[in-house]
């Protein structure tokens, strides 16, 4: 199996405009790996939860930067999306399923919950004050996983 | 956006967008809210037909317009969810409190 | 007229398999303008054109990475594309029409000829051994040009 | 891949791709050149109907084919291409030497 990397990052201003191209590009950049219609509607969706997340809680709606760092290795798909947002203060409370500090602005609290439905694996690194990076990983494809990638 | 918005009877509904996330979902609170205020809603129909995606912004939007409308006897809709939409509403244990109709 | 800038950057491999995933993420980017289809297929050729000269003359098809930086400012797109590839030594020749280093790959020498005419305004600097850089601008929309971007 | 190509009687039919640039542009040129030599292909009918983009890379895979059938009497065509890929094939000038049906 081939195994060449295709690395891509996209680096944006924290508008929620920006929501629908960040989940976009990495379909787009996805695409060689021949995904399913499913595949691209998992991943846009775990992108999107994430961008927003930065977006809405980690620059609660200020100025600031998104950075996403997509690789794809093999059939395996690893997305980061990063901000230098306030940071979660417990990363354990906010991944349960419902939890949202932001009730008012009707977030269902869900967003963790979806990221980890859709993609395979999920890993969350923050710290109060500098920032919050989500990554995750996802195989694409219906052949065989081999149990070497990643 | 504002013709996207109708009143029959008591029902508002609402047709949603294309691509159902959190920049867009500020708006659709913002009016399906006025109007409930303003008009004589009871009842909230959600339009799906030109939905391709949503994600857990929308579930907030559902979910939020569900805690107005139900506390006065009313009921929530969605209409001409596709697959994926409809994967979305069962995730997020909306299909148990809204009506998905076909 | 709202003046807000919006901007954002990506980086990816040198690969001809990324130059869809390059031009799509221009393309949704540039969404919130409200381009017209026309608009749309107009920047997309540009980027595209670009984007694959730095894969095949910047970098000549080895390993290299491809900057892309795009800002709006009010309803004007301004796109640059960016490797630190083998650059051109003489730029003039290099924009005239059917001009091309690479007939026997098919090259049209076309691409410098489609940049001008689907962006408004178009600049390149080049530099031998160290690489190239096109920037691009177009005004969106069908709204008056007021004269006072850019 | 193979499928898009097809010769009848001595024309070689090639199905375009949706998104006609350098990266797909390789493998058509090569595919279109092997059967060339091979089967005993006059004209060449370029069969736009799925596309929906193309840059110059496409107007070099033409203009290629074009050199090469050209000499041998043959014919180029370009049919179902829509506003967009007319826009293009006039601007390069490749109207004036292939013919295009609508
Ligand atoms: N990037 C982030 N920066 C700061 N806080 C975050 C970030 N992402 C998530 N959180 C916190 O985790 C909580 C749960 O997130 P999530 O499950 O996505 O639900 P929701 O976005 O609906 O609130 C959020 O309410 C927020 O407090
Ligand atoms: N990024 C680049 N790096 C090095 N050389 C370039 C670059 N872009 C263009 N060139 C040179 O300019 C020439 C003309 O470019 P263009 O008009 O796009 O035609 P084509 O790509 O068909 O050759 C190329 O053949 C090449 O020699």
């Amino acid at each position: 199996m081939e195994k060449k990397k295709n690395e891509m990052k996209i680096e944006f201003d924290a508008r929620s405009e920006n929501e629908g191209f960040a989940r976009v590009a990495v379909a787009a950049f996805m695409s060689s790996l021949d995904p399913t219609l499913e595949e691209i509607a998992d991943v846009k969706t775990a992108v999107s939860e994430a961008v927003t997340n930065s977006i809405i809680h980690g620059y609660e709606e200020q100025e600031g930067k998104v950075y996403i760092v997509c690789e794809m290795t093999g059939d395996v798909l690893q997305v980061s999306v990063e901000d230098q947002g306030k940071g979660i203060p417990d990363i354990e409370k906010a991944m349960e399923p419902l939890y949202t500090t932001k009730p008012e602005m009707d977030r269902s609290g869900m967003g963790f919950s979806f990221m980890e439905a859709f993609m395979d694996h999920l890993e969350v690194a923050s710290e109060v004050g500098k920032g919050t990076r989500i990554e995750m990983w996802k195989k694409i494809g219906t052949t065989p996983w081999l149990g070497e990638e990643e | 956006m504002e013709e996207d918005f109708k009143v029959i009877e008591n029902y508002l509904m609402v047709r949603m967008p294309e691509e159902l996330d959190h920049h867009k979902s500020v708006a659709i609170r913002e009016t399906a809210d006025r109007m409930i205020l303003r008009e004589d809603v009871k009842n909230i129909v959600f339009d799906f037909e030109d939905t391709r995606f949503m994600d857990s912004s929308g579930i907030g939007v559902i979910m939020g317009r569900y805690k107005t409308i139900h506390c006065l006897g009313g009921q929530v809709f969605a209409i001409h969810a596709d697959g994926q939409i409809k994967r979305i509403l069962r995730m997020s244990g909306l299909k148990g409190i809204i009506e998905v109709l076909d």
